[in-house]
């Protein structure tokens, strides 16, 4: 069993109306020295598989597929093997 | 001339689109789940615009899986007409029918509004009964409707006369504040606005009915259509 | 398991007064009710369903006050939603629900969870919702904790509306530093049904099986009810836990199930009712009561989100988008294939019995076993005091005050202005008012138009109330909020029908506030006798007061009326140049 | 300069209707063996402060007061100090 998470953001070509919109909201608040916000979609899940190999396979070809759309967004992952719990 | 009005899990728009062509234009319509693989004998395709599955994820983008969708890129790929209104054009995009995305309103929120619309492009089987450069309101509800592509797919758009419909003024963010795009065959076309909800002058305006009558206009003159 | 504590733990920890029952109500149960002492599970059965949300137990000999029939009702309050016929084999269902505190707490859930609620009271009658409204309430815009309120309370609305395509088409919201920690968040839905297909929330006949539909549970809003009965004030931080997450998507699949159910196969179904307030028991004992039977539920089928929940906490979850049926014996599988067709769970979860007795297994065990009625209709009934507010002696001894204006240029900008008074269209352009091509006239007018299709005719609706008015006088704010929602319909084009309410106030052991609670209900049920337009259903939402400061009574009115014909509509603006302009009344 | 990443996801106890939803579109597209899929929110930015502990203290003030909704998410954040682009 392995945990993967996965990162989606828009490629930075895009603009973040909603990350700018946060920044804003957070200065409002009265925090100073924060920039650069983006705003971006975040995937926790166990994934079962033979070895990290397959995995990842299985986990790029799920993000390409469904979790990020390559006209907008980029994405990254982390592995994790995990003990199965029996 | 027989319309298909897909139903996802979630649209909300379906009902609508139906009594625009069945009660408006006295044609026939029938609904056509996500769950079916065939769109035979049918003229035309519409998909309507609402929240499929919620949009959770992105707006159209687990709608794209549904196995209709098969049958929907033969009919494109047919050069038959295919219309996505709202989420039916988020969709589309997803799907790859169509270029480009389609992102959060620059607002970061959903607008409902009657909005001005320009008809960039009147030779497309979905314009055809407007002038070139008419101006329309039609009704929007979006909240995600700020079309984007790359800067070489956006000159395609223009070289080849993709863009059917402009917002007269800056609505959403918008590239070039692009309302509706067809594909490069002419076939396809998705949009954000609602003509569905502007077929009657009792509910503000009729300027929609055009979009169904160019359709119906193209389907019984009989020209044959690019890609057969 | 975990061991929760034992029935005589419970009477020496007094663990019930945490959940809302004092000890009078306690001992009441051991020895009139049940002549023993309740267990952990039943002890909380109680404390929910003797919770003022549920029981009304502060409210009713107020409510009692309210004219309730009329020639066009055909059902009062006491089921999900109230209905009034419409002729021609037509009715409209209509009713509003409060959702103050969760929205206090997670604005955007906690306002699109008040309208997911709201819907699924309508569609469980077996009517379409045609339209939401929204009655809103904030303090003063210039502070950002209220900017960021409304912000999320507006987006949640939209978001649950917009999503599951009932177009909101109306409502109200202004501001006044009453409600700075306190907003009101309530909520309108209206329907239309064939009066052949009404249904009812009853569990009749023994042997009939108890369904459960919907999403999962989970322990999600446990003792949602409570919390509602109950003020906030700072440090109680840790109480508010309750938060639900809506699902709209989910709940279009249950409202499109239900009504083809309904609509389709009445022949299979006995009754049915939303599991909203304290949930399973609630929605299962009254079900139970209203038929005069029993039942027992196998707690095992329940579909759960979570592992290891107690029975206490399946009892109480407020879980969203669940609803509860009464099912034929004999149609259960036709019932569950229909649920599955909109991949949604549908469950046995047991069925009724002739007992009266409310019977709830859990692993084994038999973990209540109570009379149904204990539940649904013992919950003792208290007569507050009363006391008029010394404020009003105050107002009354000062000269009346006559508003001095030099520039009424000036003046009459400075009032349009106001957040309270200036154009809402900043706010209702976040909802899908137009979805389902029905609506004639949009937010912005003075009531919302929605035409019935297939007919010449239309519905018009409108939500109001002036809290100020009310905080001056509540006898008469109160007359003046039902008169005001009358002039909005007569303004569309429209006949006053009748009216659902929120009446909302702060913390009824207050005489004060008990005082202002009973004349306005007062001032209200004047004004519906003059008007002809009885109170179908309504809510009641007390405990606003954050740090010992209630909000001003703020009763909102929900009108509908009819409008014969649709050539018969009006808008508000003015229609070309030369018009003349009248002003009628005093 | 600090590169802040904070992570924001529902509590465990909270539905995740969304989760549910791709985790269900995965199993429709075919892929086996994926199970626990919960979707946060992840926000990238960019913070100045003179050392790691007042930025971290930052960041927790800004999760708390708006990036998380403690009634029902919870949160996790990664810091890196950044050289300064001059
Ligand atoms: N929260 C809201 N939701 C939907 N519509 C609203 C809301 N608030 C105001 N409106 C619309 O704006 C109109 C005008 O509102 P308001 O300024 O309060 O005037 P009025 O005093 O005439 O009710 C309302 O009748 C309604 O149509």
């Amino acid at each position: 069993m392995y945990n993967v998470q996965v990162y989606v953001t828009y490629k930075d070509s895009v603009l973040d109306p909603q990350g700018q919109a946060v920044q804003g909201a957070i200065q409002r608040l009265g925090f100073e020295g924060i920039s650069q916000m983006r705003i971006g979609k975040f995937f926790e899940m166990q994934v079962t598989g033979t070895d990290q190999a397959t995995v990842i396979e299985k986990v790029e070809a799920i993000c390409d597929r469904l979790l990020a759309n390559p006209n907008m967004e980029q994405y990254r992952y982390d592995v994790q093997l995990v003990e199965d719990a029996k | 001339m027989k319309f298909a009005v897909l139903v996802f899990p979630g649209s909300n728009c379906d009902a609508d689109l139906y009594h625009a062509i069945v009660d408006v234009c006295h044609e026939e319509a029938a609904y056509v789940s996500y769950t079916a693989t065939s769109l035979a004998g049918f003229d035309a395709v519409l998909i309507p615009g609402g929240f499929s599955y919620d949009d959770y994820l992105r707006s159209g983008a687990i709608a794209k899986l549904a196995p209709i969708m098969t049958a929907v890129v033969a009919f494109a790929k047919a050069g038959k007409p295919v219309l996505g209104i709202c989420n039916g054009f988020q969709i589309l995009t997803e799907a790859g029918l169509l270029p480009g995305a389609l992102l959060p309103n620059r607002q970061t929120h959903f607008i409902c509004e009657t909005v001005t619309l320009q008809v960039e492009n009147n030779d497309t089987r979905f314009t055809n009964q407007y002038a070139k450069g008419a101006t329309i309101a039609l009704p929007i509800a979006h909240g995600e409707g700020n079309y984007y592509c790359d800067p070489e797919t956006l000159a395609q758009l223009h070289a080849n006369h993709q863009i059917a419909f402009t917002y007269t003024t800056d609505v959403n963010g918008s590239l070039d504040n692009i309302a509706g795009i067809t594909n490069e065959a002419g076939n396809v076309l998705g949009m954000m606005p609602h003509p569905e909800r502007a077929v009657e002058v009792l509910l503000g305006s009729a300027d929609g009915l055009g979009v169904f009558q160019s359709i119906l206009t193209t389907l019984k003159s009989g020209v044959v259509t690019h890609g057969e | 398991m975990v061991n929760n504590p034992t029935a005589i733990e419970i009477q020496q920890t007094k663990l019930y007064q945490q959940w809302g029952l004092t000890d009078s109500e306690y001992e009441l149960i051991c020895t009139k009710i049940l002549k023993r002492l309740p267990n952990y599970t039943e002890t909380g059965l109680f404390s929910v369903m003797w919770s003022e949300h549920c029981s009304y137990k502060n409210s009713k000999p107020i409510l009692k006050k309210f004219p309730t029939n009329g020639p066009h009702v055909l059902q009062g309050p006491g089921e999900g939603a109230g209905i009034l016929d419409i002729g021609d084999g037509q009715a409209v269902v209509f009713k509003a629900e409060s959702h103050n505190h969760p929205s206090a707490v997670e604005p955007y859930e906690g306002a699109a969870t008040g309208v997911g609620g709201i819907i699924r009271d309508i569609f469980s009658m077996g009517a379409t919702p045609i339209a939401i409204l929204d009655s809103l309430r904030f303090g003063e815009l210039n502070d950002n904790q209220t900017k960021y309120l409304v912000q999320e309370v507006v987006a949640g609305i939209g978001g649950y509306g917009n999503c599951i395509g009932i177009p909101t088409v109306g409502g109200e919201i202004s501001f006044d530093p009453c409600y700075q920690a306190n907003p009101l968040v309530n909520a309108m839905c209206v329907g239309l049904i064939e009066q052949k297909d009404i249904q009812q929330g009853k569990a009749r006949g023994a042997g009939n099986s108890v369904l459960y539909v919907g999403a999962k549970t989970g322990r999600d809003g446990i003792h949602g009810a409570t919390f509602a009965s109950d003020e906030f004030a700072e440090g109680k931080a840790t109480q508010r836990s309750a938060v639900q997450v809506g699902d709209p998507f989910m709940e279009k699949l249950l409202m499109d199930a239900c009504l083809e159910l309904i609509l389709q196969h009445s022949d299979w179904l006995v009754g049915i009712q939303d599991m909203g307030a304290a949930g399973l028991v609630s929605s299962t004992a009254e079900m139970a009561a209203k038929a005069g039977t029993g039942m027992i539920l196998d707690l095992d089928q329940v579909p759960q989100r979570e592992t290891d929940m107690s029975a206490y906490e399946i009892m109480l979850s407020e879980s969203q988008e669940r609803m509860a049926l009464c099912v034929r014996a004999g149609y259960e599988d036709q019932v569950i294939a229909l649920f599955k067709g909109y991949d949604l769970d549908a469950v046995r979860i047991g069925e009724v019995t002739t007992k009266e007795q409310y019977q709830l297994w859990h692993q084994g065990q038999l973990v209540a076993d109570l009379p149904v009625a204990a539940l649904t209709d013992a919950a003792p009934v208290y007569h507050k005091d009363q006391a008029k507010p010394e404020r009003l002696a105050t107002f009354a001894a000062q000269a009346p005050y006559v508003p001095s204006v030099t520039d009424t240029q000036a003046t009459w900008l400075a009032l349009l202005k106001q957040p309270t008074i200036a154009d809402k269209s900043s706010f209702y352009r976040h909802y899908d008012a137009q979805v389902k091509t029905n609506t004639v006239v949009l937010p912005g007018s003075d009531a919302a138009v929605v035409r019935i299709r297939g007919t010449k005719k239309a519905l018009a609706m409108t939500t109001d109330c002036n809290g100020r008015y009310l905080y001056l006088d509540p006898h008469v704010g109160g007359q003046i909020a039902v008169a005001e929602a009358a002039r909005n319909i007569v303004a569309a084009g429209g006949q006053p029908l009748g009216i659902t309410d929120c009446l909302n106030y702060g913390n009824p052991e207050k005489p004060a506030v008990f005082w202002e609670f009973d004349q306005s209900a007062q001032g209200i049920a004047a004004a519906c006798e003059t008007f002809g337009t009885p109170v179908i259903s309504g809510n009641v939402s007390l405990y606003n007061e954050f740090n010992g400061e209630a909000i001003y009574p703020t009763p909102m009115i929900g009108m509908v009326g009819l409008i014969r014909d649709i050539q018969d509509i009006t808008t508000q603006d003015f229609k070309q140049v030369d018009d003349l302009i009248y002003l009628i009344g005093e």
